[in-house]
């Protein structure tokens, strides 16, 4: 497939870009945090009508079906402006282990709201501060009446407003292994069920969630017992490609920001931006940008094409990006100087997010370990 | 017995008795530090206790001459008293930009006049300094100052404003840099003045950092009178004594590698929370880059020890403090990065500003390669003045 | 059937039949490859059957129009023919600076009778081109050329030097760039003139390089009779020639960071090489740095194919000859880097001219950044150009 | 101990500074190298009789007794002028072996003659490209008659002009493991011993030995049989050391080079140094060399105390220096563009001879994983 967006994807990062910009300026998340919330209710209705909710859901459950690819666009505006919601969790992974993992009764049930933005959904994995999710240890213990699980979830993304929760479970061998685990559909207002939320350095609420003995029943199991692994690859690496392609609209309003401040700012008589240490550097991170640009594309076309390189490509997208957003972020609050380092100047702001979109999916170390590994070394 | 024995045996044991116990505890954040003034509000008794007890020997700044209230200790004697206040833990007893930047500035530049007056009550913690530098226009070109002092007779007036005045707001006296000559190129009108925070027309703002803090202020003069006698040195001579005081600021903030090369290994902090196999971290690749951070971290200290080495020997280039300036930031920042990584989605928590997070710190530390000159600065200095590479 | 898969099949049957054997193997030394020319002495007669088949197709230039001894191929079909090569390891028949570089400027610039004259003998590979480009005391400042042609009424005369021309020993023809105006700022009084090797005044004299090659020499001009007819484009108008070429070169230059990634891993010869442990290379700090660079070769490999398929689509910035030449370059070094860390002592030893070592092409591969617009000129480019930075 | 140089160092310093600039300038390489010559018999000679070749030789065995950090500035001063001799292989690390494993009798014997130059030793230990000492798998077998020495040898350097060899066998235990190791003395004349030499890219010559059943007596071994693992490591971590300080003349005269070129050249009008993304790469090196100065100092310093810490701080240093001269020589090459990459011109020689010091005794990545393991991680 050619490395360029086609005439319709153009016209919805189009359309992507001038909402966002409008309803989503970075002035909304420092009024945000400084209300201590986390979310726009507003903003979430306005996505949703724009029918983003829906964009990787199948048309069949009201979805636009429009792919992976438009999904990236989407999130590369979000991350310029540094737009908050769940539209990650909500609309795309878990939306995409109830596509193939459900069974027909469950997608009919369960898409269809997410489609429409409805229900809100977060997906509970991690139980360790580092980013791996065969380690998953919270059991899923069965009986007659279905599943009692136990255990704990931590940086569960969303987990503060979602209504509903895909909990990754073991029901079967050891913690550290790709088999035995199941996914689960489970209420928030399951018994048994504490959920603690705590702002993150985005100003973004994560929740603990504690399980002790909460009963699910077995129709809430979505596809085989310990079977989930290949589905929940796939959803993580959709969850990877998307977050490097927000860390793209966030590195790369960052750097056309630091480069307005260096036409513009003046210090002993010229302008910043004249330095040529200044203008390598500038140009040094433009090259990385735009390699970022074509990683992070190929990467979402491998996902609409399910592609066998898949996995290799969404670890390269997110490595790659990662790595280039930290650049990116750091050398924008240098080159601004003393006036980057403040808050009421937005570009910290750059840096938080970054920071945090890099740890979701995995970070640059996670995934250059696995892209060596599906490399053969 | 040598002499240094027997100091070092006097010593142990006059701290035995006087440190009180509450301030034999490492710092852990800033509340626990003391730092005086005519508004400090001591955390404790312990604390009154131990800055009064300190000061009275002069130990608050140990090497200073006795006559200005100074410890009058030599160079080995303070090593000594440095090691067994370590030994014990006992913090430092008064934080003060007093001691660390202004009185030494006072030493090579004030009449005697002016030394009787002000370095005394530094050394008993009475007034707390702060200083007036940056501005807000001038970034990094800190020499085209416009604060302005006009010659009025027996006093000047002084309009204009300062940036990145750290705890501005909470200090009683400022050492500033103002212009006294307009017509003069950019380095030779600047002049050294001292005066009160509370004198009319003086405010103070803090400024939020992206890190939640709000160490710094914005400080804004109008028409401050300041009697003559506070300018120190010659008028229109100022820039030299800036140019002494960055020098030595520039150690200090690149003393911040050294400082926390001496506390926990990055990398053993990494081994327990990541954990080890055969013997290695359990992440390669964070690993590589760990180890790599770690050599040039200890490449560091043992620079910083021998600029000190050879500073002693006589055989000091001179050169060294924006090398240590610019290399002890950088490092410090890539310190707080692979902290981050080896807390993964552990690290992201946002705090207060009593209690800041890893993340906090990490955001901190951005701003050591902005202050006291860039590291572009620095590397300005090097180039040119050290390396003699053509304008 | 479609057209493509029609020619397609025609072109597998026809290479099937007239691409002898030993030319279906991949190059593995410069002595493999066909330059072409009046004095090439061909390796075989394979290489000269080869050669000369190909060229009667006019498939040695497969989209140059067919009335210039082309071979008229549309860009699906250049591209069919490129894969169908590939798939039996085909060698190119001819390497050439008159395919690769020359003939596109004289498409654009030259006369119709120009092209008559110089184009045919190019694509039969009859004459062999060099370029004459920089000049011993211009360094990066390539418009700072001080090679003249002065006019003699029916003639230039053309007296000065070039350096780095690349096999001008070896070459029949030279395109070059001479100033023709002394007066005018200096990008406008150059000129473009195509002259013959064989003319009296030329010589030659290969340049040894640090990886004991010589692929370049100093080329003197001493009183070197040039026809006017051999002036291509407008007098004083050269350096837009000279932009263009260089755009050029950059993008085949910066094409050598593609051209190897099709070939080997560089992790995985690694893995062969040290070995693995639980599917990873035993060697943790070496596994890092050659996974950091794989994702940026992959993802350069994917910018190179999408400033392809941007330009198709018309959505090209144009801006990114650069940016190619300068990452694809500076990948390149750093693939040898990781080969030479790989080999480890291994990769030491020195060979031959012809059969040189893994060393000898990483000291060649230093050069990569330094001809053809360095780094630096690159990063000028990018910073002003593109970003727009003031100067 | 302080981080400076005592006066009797200072003065060693000079010396060896003005005898090396003046017996073997960088020209002497160039003209070695074109007549296919490795050394210069002279210069050994010139090299003993100032003393150097018993530095580190206790003064009972007509050493000098001087120390390693005074060795470390001689090396420095021969990377400077990529003075090419067997000093380190002969005279620091086979006497540090020879001094450390041998009984009286064999130190009385031995030590003498490589104080005085007169015997040239080499250090037979690599079986692989990538530095492993623990990985020799080289058999001796014990008999009646001593020990028969089978299999072979790569990358010995000096091996092609040695007189006598040093030569790690296995006694015992498998490949891998660090115990089992047995150190010999190997006349270059024994039988079933085959020596082949061919040059490195820095014009040395490394030798590839073959032993082919070598007839070893008993009285040959030095120290305890299987044992020989502590001195060899210290034997080690001097070459280590030593060869940093190599490599910080070679890099310190690259960068003075440069410097050099940069206040000279002009171009665009203007001197290249003018350039300010040049200053700061310029600046930036400079920093590194000084971390480098630091490092190397203290690791000869803790060989002269035999400190704890020795190892770590050996790995330390050699680490920081093969980083640092690759970067040194890049910037090097990269700074004097064209005529940087032509033979003609000395910079390359620089290149070649870093690339050689850097694997001797362990390259960046054997360094940096060693400093790890040895930091607790």
């Amino acid at each position: 497939m050619a490395l360029v967006l086609n005439e319709e994807q153009q016209m919805l990062r189009d359309s992507a870009k001038s909402f966002i910009q409008e309803s989503s300026p970075v002035s909304l998340l420092r009024e945000l945090r400084d209300r201590g919330e986390e979310w726009s209710p507003e903003l979430w209705g306005g996505m949703a009508d724009m029918g983003w909710t829906g964009i990787a859901i199948p048309e069949e459950h009201g979805g636009l079906e429009f792919g992976y690819v438009g999904a990236g666009l989407v999130f590369e505006e979000c991350g310029r402006t540094l737009a908050s919601s769940p539209l990650l969790s909500s609309s795309f992974v878990c939306s995409a282990l109830i596509a193939e993992l459900g069974d027909d009764e469950q997608k009919a049930a369960l898409l269809p709201a997410i489609a429409s933005g409805e229900t809100i959904w977060a997906l509970a994995l991690s139980e360790t501060d580092r980013f791996d999710p065969a380690a998953t240890a919270l059991t899923a213990a069965a009986d007659d009446e279905g599943y009692l699980l136990s255990g704990n979830k931590l940086h569960v993304a969303d987990g503060a407003i979602a209504n509903k929760l895909i909990v990754v479970a073991r029901t079967d061998a050891e913690p550290g292994t790709e088999s035995g685990l199941s996914v689960f559909i489970v209420d928030r207002d399951a018994k048994g069920l504490s959920i603690a939320a705590s702002p993150n350095l985005d100003t973004r609420l994560v929740a603990k969630l504690q399980f002790d003995s909460v009963r699910v029943a077995a129709a809430d199991r979505l596809g085989d017992a310990g079977a989930a692994w290949r589905a929940l690859e796939r959803a993580l690496d959709i969850g990877a490609v998307l977050s490097a392609a927000e860390l793209l609209g966030i590195s790369q309003e960052a750097f056309e920001r630091t480069l307005g401040y260096l036409r513009e700012r003046k210090q002993f008589g010229v302008p910043v931006g004249s330095f040529q240490a200044l203008q390598h550097r500038a140009a040094q991170l433009f090259c990385e940008l735009e390699l970022c640009r074509s990683a992070v594309l190929k990467a979402l076309q491998a996902i609409d094409a399910n592609a066998p390189e898949r996995s290799r490509l969404a670890s390269m997208a997110k490595a790659k990006m990662a790595r280039t957003a930290k650049l990116a972020v750091n050398e924008a609050v240098q080159m601004h100087g003393g006036i980057g380092m403040t808050d009421e100047f937005d570009i910290g702001f750059f840096m938080k997010r970054a920071a945090a979109a890099s740890q979701e999916y995995g970070d640059y170390y996670y995934h250059a370990d696995r892209f060596g590994r599906l490399g053969g070394y | 017995m040598s002499d240094a024995d027997t100091f070092r045996q006097e010593t142990r044991a006059w701290l035995e008795e006087n440190c009180p116990a509450s301030m034999r505890r490492a710092v852990k954040s800033d509340k626990d530090q003391c730092w005086g003034g005519r508004n400090w509000v001591f955390e404790s008794e312990d604390q009154k206790i131990w800055l009064e007890r300190m000061a009275e020997r002069g130990w608050t700044a140990p090497q200073w001459p006795v006559e200005y209230g100074g410890g009058g200790l030599s160079r080995q004697e303070a090593k000594i008293l440095q090691e067994e206040m370590a030994s014990i833990v006992a913090r430092r007893p008064l934080e003060s930009f007093g001691i660390d930047m202004l009185g030494p500035a006072l030493f090579k530049f004030a009449s005697e006049e002016q030394k009787q007056r002000f370095i005394p009550p530094i050394v008993r913690g009475e007034i707390r300094w702060c200083q007036g530098y940056s501005e807000p226009n001038a970034g990094s070109d800190l020499a085209s100052l416009q604060t302005r002092a006009d010659d009025q007779g027996d006093h000047y007036l002084v309009n204009g404003s300062k940036i990145w005045t750290s705890y501005a707001d909470k200090s009683d006296w400022i050492f500033c840099l103002v212009r006294t000559d307009f017509d003069a190129p950019k380095h030779q009108g600047i002049s050294f003045l001292l005066f009160d925070m509370a004198s009319p027309g003086v405010s103070t703002n803090p400024i939020k950092l992206i890190s939640g803090n709000s160490p710094f202020c914005e400080t804004v003069f109008e028409n401050v009178r300041v009697p003559k006698e506070n300018l120190v040195g010659e008028l229109n001579k100022g820039w030299d004594i800036a140019k002494y005081l960055l020098t030595h600021e520039r150690q200090m903030i690149g003393g911040f590698g050294l400082s926390r090369a001496g506390s926990k290994s990055t990398g053993r902090t990494a081994a327990q929370v990541i954990g080890t196999s055969d013997g290695r971290l359990a992440d390669g690749g964070l690993r590589a880059d760990i180890a790599a951070f770690e050599i040039d971290e200890m490449a560091f200290a043992l620079t910083v020890e021998r600029v000190v080495d050879e500073a002693k020997a006589g055989q000091g280039t001179g050169a060294a403090s924006s090398v240590l300036k610019l290399y002890g930031t950088e490092l410090n920042k890539l310190r707080n990065e692979l902290l981050m990584s080896i807390g993964g989605s552990g690290a992201l928590p946002w705090g207060s500003e009593e209690n800041a997070t890893l993340a906090q710190h990490w955001l901190r530390s951005k701003g050591n390669s902005i202050e006291g000159g860039s590291s572009e600065i620095q590397l300005n200095i090097i180039a040119k003045r050290i390396l003699g590479l053509p304008a």
